[in-house]
């Protein structure tokens, strides 16, 4: 019993599933206090699972709970809700900012806990009339700030600070609480420069010393070897292994994370390809879009090639087929088939023969409340004035829905479509067969270059070798180019050529997917090179 | 097609000429409404005077809904409903001076309160859309305040006073003559200042109006409101009850009209049961944005410059209509459609700007992931 | 059962229900109160032919996602400007009815292009926008109406005073032309006014027919899924435009078809609330903030010009007293505000 | 805790009460004043002369024989002056009374009385 003592944190045999799939096996943690974990996974891990279990985030409760025990503090725990778990003691830092821009540091500090002074209409209406005591909520927000060791005036609206600096203000509300004793940090670093994330770091690195337990969730390993007392590796939804930093280096931790057995299917070459031309040429790409932007990404695209782009989750590998589509502000240098064209208008890419399979099915790939015929024609009528009849000579375009339903009937028997009729309802569809619907509607523009972004998210095992057999004929058979795009490296590496990984925005590297596994995962971890390791070292 | 850009910002200085475009407007138009409308200047303070005692409260109302996030409170109307019942009361039980009209405001607070929390969880329910829907509530309020006035008084609701009763025995007349409680605040402490007779009393109640409001900034519900006004999500994540935040803005702001309203009708002294209150939302607003208030930000001085401008323009308008095309209607239609134009410009031009000061937000941080990795 | 019924009630919306069984209590009660049944019918479907295509005209904004038109009084102020200019012409019969609508159309268009470029700068908050749009160009036109150099002395004030006057009588113009043609007369007191009726059904016909072409189809997706469109390559704001300026012109032909119906040309204040009987109407037939089809249309002007013509008649004949307008305030914008307040449930 | 429901349940009391007093003290009465010829059993005070009022020092004007005024004034207890003038000259002959009136309650003055003192100077009706 009082070996067990020592520790703040233990979660004991934790499993989790949703709706019959285990996405947590067995899970065993334990967290001395005072200690930096570093937890490192790739997409579908489980990490964040795990940390919604910690702090009883409603989504798990609605899913029925989970198996296993939390012991927080000596205390068995099973927290109805985050403010629970906040309240027993437990912080938490996510990647993306939480706080009110217009408001200044101190009241973001502070946000709903500022300390008040008594006033006598609270003995009425209740407490939140006592008014706000602006000395001692400054005391408080510099003695947070003080800890982080940074400079920065806390009377400032967070909105005109350094985009670097407001990652502090979540890390300094944490701090203020008092009763800290577990902080959990969702990729801190993420937009802060190489110098602000040393200052995060040992701002952590503090804490700890007073006796804060830390988990880093971070994608780069670098800092997770600087600055974690312990290392433990998710995979599939399990602990692949425990490391200490000291006595590892990151290809170790790489292989650990991305797992050694070898795919069933790797892509095989039917016959080795003469180099043939360039179809695709991008150029320091940027594009703004929302947790997956892309700063500055260059690669080339082989005619008739699958194209691989991988990497983790928020680090832009979507950004790249969204912003050349123009469904997000693009910027850059894009060349297909020689010729640059225009970025941030879909009509004029789409004409070009470049189409889209958008990773967000129910939103941007079908219009739910319409048939699947409209569904699967929509576009091609759009772009290129097909399934319509012109009256009064091409004066009106009137909708042929004859020749709509002849198509879609093709394409229901050619992917496998199961539906009723193809005036069904694309909603009532189920998530496979929505995805072929997507596909459907892509192919019906006869396009010559493919952008298809997390083709099997979501959809099960056997629609999923569907889709990709699909994929691979389309190439074969009509030479169409494709570019997939993916979380799932073992998917990428069975139909892909070459695979990009993504990080940070950038390309960190193109590989053949006969390469060794670890070498994707080093780039994932933001290791360009052995030489960058030792050099940061 | 036009070339876009990732980080190009917009220029602040277009940003400050959109958001003072409506004050900016409005003051030329005077410069050149009043020389038209040759009024004598001691004319013109003492009508100046008049309004600013008269409309501030009610304008001040609106603050704090602005304050949570929830727009221009296009339901103030049914915080007047309430005021105007609580004077049709007092009038009914013959209840007359300084002490009758505090009696109103005593009557018509839980009825105030009531409504108020009514409108509060409709708004809840149309979250995006509370000023439309705001704007139709009190349409649909109007109707049943005339099925409760019209219909209810005299039947269900007992009412002694004949001189108030339409001839066929129950609903109240067109118009109530509030002899009884005429200008009774105003002339509470009579100060005459030249020839112009001030009322000192009313402008001391709308000072403490302003401390109070600006004394509830400082609070924790206060705190609270700006949170939730600044951010739904963030508010609630960090344990704020926003729902409930908001109800209660709506509440506060609907009493605070409600009063308002009396305060409006002792200055006139006569009251249109059915009408009084049909444009109280639309005069508040207008000469709000007028005083260089947005949608999401309004404050004291907002109120006073509002009214300020505002009423100028509808002192000088007839006037100048008359000298212009020889019509004092035309002055009147101007300044209705002012009042209506007032709100659907800064309407759009406050939806605009928030566009691209979204877009702005994000380019900032374009910028700086390209400062941090281009190199 | 319980359940059954929950559903009924959710899908169908309880205002919707209670509205439905109150027009039906009338009906019932018409009898008893002495009002003359076959003749209220009648009202009805007159009334109906009038107000139909205003309410007609708010389905191609509702369609591209702009929402419920409370803009409406711009349409209805082009229809005005047309009818007047007809009268100016003198141009009488249905010459002068479509001349007025020529001259109203072209107005439509450019009013309606200027309303769409402002939409679509404010895109989320039409409706409130849309509203106060209306209003001010109404009473902007309240100063136009008194400034405009008309002559005809049918138009303007007979003695002094400059400017039109606030009602203009159309019998001698245009009146009933529509309402008259092809009249077929039952008994003496039903007729049923089949030009006007025709001309609905025409322009009914046009709109679905709108929605089959590519445009159309286009127009319908970027309501129903604005990124899908993009996605597609649609110009959306373009979309928006035509849509507003569909629905402005087919508000300014209605406004005509209502002058023609009614006999008079009303002036200055009288369009200011013009929308908000026709959003009614059109959200009673069944349509939410965000989907629309022609189908509501028709049962919405028919329930709600039907409690329209029925309140008054019915109930002051049982309370001594005339409540219609009271009623007619709380159905209508009751029925708005219930709207408004549904589309966010169903959004998030 | 326990202290904030006294406090409150106190607040709400006092609204209560200051509500009833507002009523009391804000209730407008009717006062009919007379000037003229008034019998009291077998005595008969005659209105001789002309007068001028005050209720609760508001003048109410002259009144001369044979005339009535009204005034209209609110709360409980009030005091009425009158005073003899002839040809438009004050004679400072002051007559002053005090009376109470209970809500909804009005009274009718008859001057010839007041000055002769007798009892029937007031009579307040429902």
């Amino acid at each position: 019993m009082e070996s067990k003592e020592k520790y703040l944190l233990r979660m004991e045999h934790v499993s989790k599933d949703f709706y019959g799939t285990k996405v947590l096996k067995d899970i065993n943690i334990s967290v001395k206090p005072g200690e930096i974990i570093g937890l490192v996974g790739e997409n579908g891990a489980g990490k964040s699972t795990l940390m919604n279990i910690l702090f009883g985030n409603p989504i798990i409760h609605e899913t029925g709970g989970f198996e296993g025990k939390i012991i927080f503090d000596n205390k068995e725990v099973n927290f109805a809700s985050p403010f629970d778990a906040i309240n027993a003691g437990i912080g938490m830092v996510h990647q993306e900012f939480i706080f009110i821009p217009g408001f200044t540091a101190i009241e973001n500090i502070l946000l709903n806990k500022e300390p008040t002074r008594y006033s006598f209409f609270s003995e009425i209406f209740g407490d939140k009339l006592n008014v706000l005591n602006r000395e001692e909520m400054k005391k408080r927000a510099i003695e947070a700030i003080k800890i982080l060791g940074i400079e920065l005036n806390p009377e400032i609206i967070v909105k005109e600070m350094p985009v670097g600096h407001k990652q502090f203000i979540e890390i300094a509300r944490e701090i203020d609480r008092k009763l800290l004793k577990l902080l959990v940090l969702d990729e801190p670093t993420a937009v802060l420069t190489e110098s602000e994330a040393d200052i995060a770091m040992n701002a952590i690195k503090k804490l700890a010393a007073k006796g804060v337990s830390v988990i880093f969730i971070s994608h780069r390993l670098q800092e997770i070897l600087d600055s974690c007392d312990r290392i433990i590796v998710l995979k599939d939804g399990s602990v692949q292994k425990e490391l200490i930093p000291s006595d590892t280096n990151p290809r170790e931790v790489a292989e650990y994370m991305i797992g050694h057995e070898l795919t069933k299917s790797i892509w095989k070459s039917k016959e080795i390809r003469k180099i043939s031309e360039t179809i695709l040429e991008v150029n320091n790409l940027w594009v703004d879009m929302p947790g997956e932007q892309v700063n500055g990404a260059s690669f080339k695209v082989n005619k008739g090639e699958i194209f691989g782009i991988g990497g983790l989750t928020g680090q832009g590998k979507l950004g790249i087929a969204n912003g050349i589509m123009g469904l997000h502000p693009a910027e850059g240098e894009v060349k297909f088939k020689g010729k640059p064209i225009f970025l941030n208008n879909s009509k004029y890419v789409l004409e070009q023969g470049i189409a889209f399979v958008s990773e967000d099915r129910r939103g941007l790939g079908l219009i739910l409340d319409q048939p699947i015929f409209k569904n699967i024609t929509f576009t091609a009528m759009q772009i290129k004035d097909m399934f319509l009849k012109s009256l009064l000579g091409g004066l009106i375009k009137w909708s042929d829905d004859k020749a709509m339903v002849k198509i879609t009937r093709e394409y229901i028997d050619a992917l496998q479509i199961k539906c009723v009729s193809e005036k069904q309802l694309a909603r009532e569809l189920s998530g496979g067969n929505q995805q072929k619907l997507c596909m459907a509607k892509v192919f019906a523009l006869k396009p010559e270059l493919i952008f298809v972004s997390e083709p099997t998210r979501g959809i099960d095992v056997g629609a999923k070798s569907l889709v990709l057999d699909t994929l691979r004929q389309y190439n074969s058979e009509y030479g169409i180019t494709i570019i997939v795009t993916s979380s799932e490296l073992e998917e990428l590496r069975s139909i892909c050529e070459r695979i990009a990984i993504v990080d940070e925005g950038q390309i960190a590297g193109i590989l053949p997917s006969t390469a060794e596994p670890t070498e994707f995962g080093l780039l994932m971890l933001g290791i360009k090179s052995k030489k960058k390791v030792t050099m940061n070292k | 097609m036009r070339k876009q850009s990732l980080t190009k910002t917009m220029n602040p200085g277009v940003l400050f000429l959109i958001n003072y475009a409506v004050p900016i407007i409005f003051i030329i138009l005077i410069a050149f409404a009043i020389p038209l409308s040759g009024l004598s200047g001691i004319y013109f303070i003492r009508e100046l005077m008049i309004r600013l005692s008269r409309n501030s409260f009610l304008i001040l109302a609106l603050l704090i809904p602005v304050m949570a996030g929830m727009g221009m409170n296009f339901s103030i109307v049914l915080g007047a409903m309430a005021g105007e019942i609580g004077l049709i009361f007092i009038t009914d039980w013959q209840i007359i001076g300084i002490s009758g009209m505090l009696l109103a405001i005593l009557i018509s607070t839980p009825i105030a309160v009531l409504l108020g929390y009514f409108a509060g969880i409709v708004l809840n329910r149309a979250k995006g859309r509370e000023m439309v829907t705001g704007f139709m509530l009190a349409f649909f309020m109007n109707g049943i305040y005339q099925l409760f006035v019209l219909f209810g008084m005299g039947n269900i609701i007992p009412i002694s006073n004949s001189s108030i009763l339409l001839p066929r025995g129950y609903g109240i007349r067109n118009t109530i003559n509030l002899l009884g409680i005429r200008q009774v605040l105003d002339n509470l402490i009579p100060l005459k200042i030249g020839d112009i007779l001030t009322p000192v009393a009313t402008f001391l109640v709308i000072a403490t109006l302003c401390v109070f409001i600006t004394w509830f900034r400082k609070t924790k519900l206060g705190q609270d409101m700006r949170t939730v006004g600044q951010d739904n999500e963030v508010a609630r994540v960090s344990g704020i009850n926003v729902e409930r935040i908001r109800v209660l803005s709506i509440v506060i702001s609907t009493v605070l009209a409600c009063y308002g309203q009396i305060l409006f009708l002792q200055n006139i002294g006569t009251m249109n049961t059915y009408q009084s209150h049909e444009q109280v939302g639309v005069f508040a607003i207008a000469a709000l944005l007028v005083g260089g208030a947005s949608v999401a930000k309004a404050n004291i001085p907002n109120v006073f410059i509002g009214v300020i401008l505002f009423h100028t323009m509808f002192v000088v308008a007839p006037r100048a209509g008359k000298a212009l095309m020889g019509q004092a209607q035309l002055g009147e239609y101007f300044r209705v459609f002012v009042s209506y134009g007032v709100i659907a410009f800064s309407l759009a031009l406050y939806a605009w700007r928030k566009r691209v000061e979204k877009e702005n937000e994000r380019k900032k941080i374009m910028n700086y992931k390209k400062s941090i990795l281009v190199k | 059962m319980m359940k059954k019924i929950e559903n009924i009630i959710e899908n169908f919306g309880l205002p919707r229900i209670i509205i439905f069984l109150f027009l039906v209590l009338l009906f019932i009660l018409t009898p008893f109160v002495g009002v003359r049944f076959d003749t209220s019918i009648n009202d009805v479907i007159v009334r109906f032919g009038m107000n139909g295509i205003l309410v007609l005209s708010l389905v191609p904004m509702v369609k591209s996602g702009c929402g419920l038109n409370f803009g409406l009084q711009l349409g209805i102020i082009a229809g005005l400007l047309g009818a007047v200019i007809s009268i100016e012409m003198e141009t009488i019969g249905f010459a002068g009815f479509f001349t007025a609508v020529g001259i109203a159309i072209f107005f439509a268009v450019v009013f309606g292009f200027l309303y769409s470029l402002l939409l679509n700068k404010v895109k989320g908050d039409e409706m409130v926008v849309a509203t106060y749009v209306g209003f001010s160009s109404v009473s902007f036109m309240c100063i136009m109406w008194l400034m405009l150099p008309f002559k005809s002395p049918n138009m303007i004030w007979a003695y002094g005073g400059s400017g039109l006057r606030t009602t203009i009588n159309i019998k001698g113009y245009w009146f009933h032309v529509l309402t008259d043609f092809l009249k077929i007369k039952i008994g003496n007191y039903i007729f049923f006014p089949t030009g006007t009726i025709l001309f609905f059904a025409l322009l009914t016909f046009l709109v679905w027919a709108f929605f089959k072409t590519k445009i159309g189809a286009a127009m319908i997706v970027v309501g129903s899924n604005t990124n899908y469109a993009k996605s597609c390559g649609i110009n959306v704001e373009k979309m928006r435009s035509i849509s507003v300026i569909l629905s402005t012109v087919i508000a300014a032909i209605g406004i005509i078809v209502y002058q023609e119906g009614f006999g008079f040309i009303q002036l200055y204040t009288a369009p200011l609330f013009m929308a908000f009987p026709a959003v009614a109407a059109l959200l009673l037939g069944g349509a939410t903030v965000g989907k629309a089809s022609i189908k509501n249309v028709i049962i919405g002007v028919f329930l709600f010009q039907s409690i329209l013509t029925m309140t008054p008649s019915v109930v002051s004949n049982i309370i001594k007293s005339d409540m219609s307008e009271t009623i007619r305030i709380i159905l209508s914008n009751g029925m708005i505000v219930y709207a408004l307040t549904r589309i966010t449930r169903v959004r998030t | 805790m326990r202290k904030r429901i006294i406090i409150r349940t106190a607040l709400v009391a006092a609204l209560i009460l200051i509500g009833i007093f507002l009523y009391v003290i804000g209730k407008e009465h009717k006062v009919v004043i007379d000037n003229r010829d008034i019998s009291v059993g077998d005595i008969i005070y005659n209105a001789s002369t002309t007068y001028v009022v005050w209720v609760d020092n508001q003048e109410i004007g002259v009144i001369k024989k044979g005339e009535r005024k009204i005034a209209k004034v609110a709360g409980v207890s009030h005091k009425i002056v009158v005073e003899e003038i002839k040809d438009n000259v004050l004679t400072g002959e002051r007559y002053e009374k005090r009376f109470k009136l209970k809500t909804n309650e009005s009274a009718m003055v008859n001057i010839p009385a007041l000055i002769n003192n007798a009892n029937e100077w007031i009579d307040k009706t429902k």
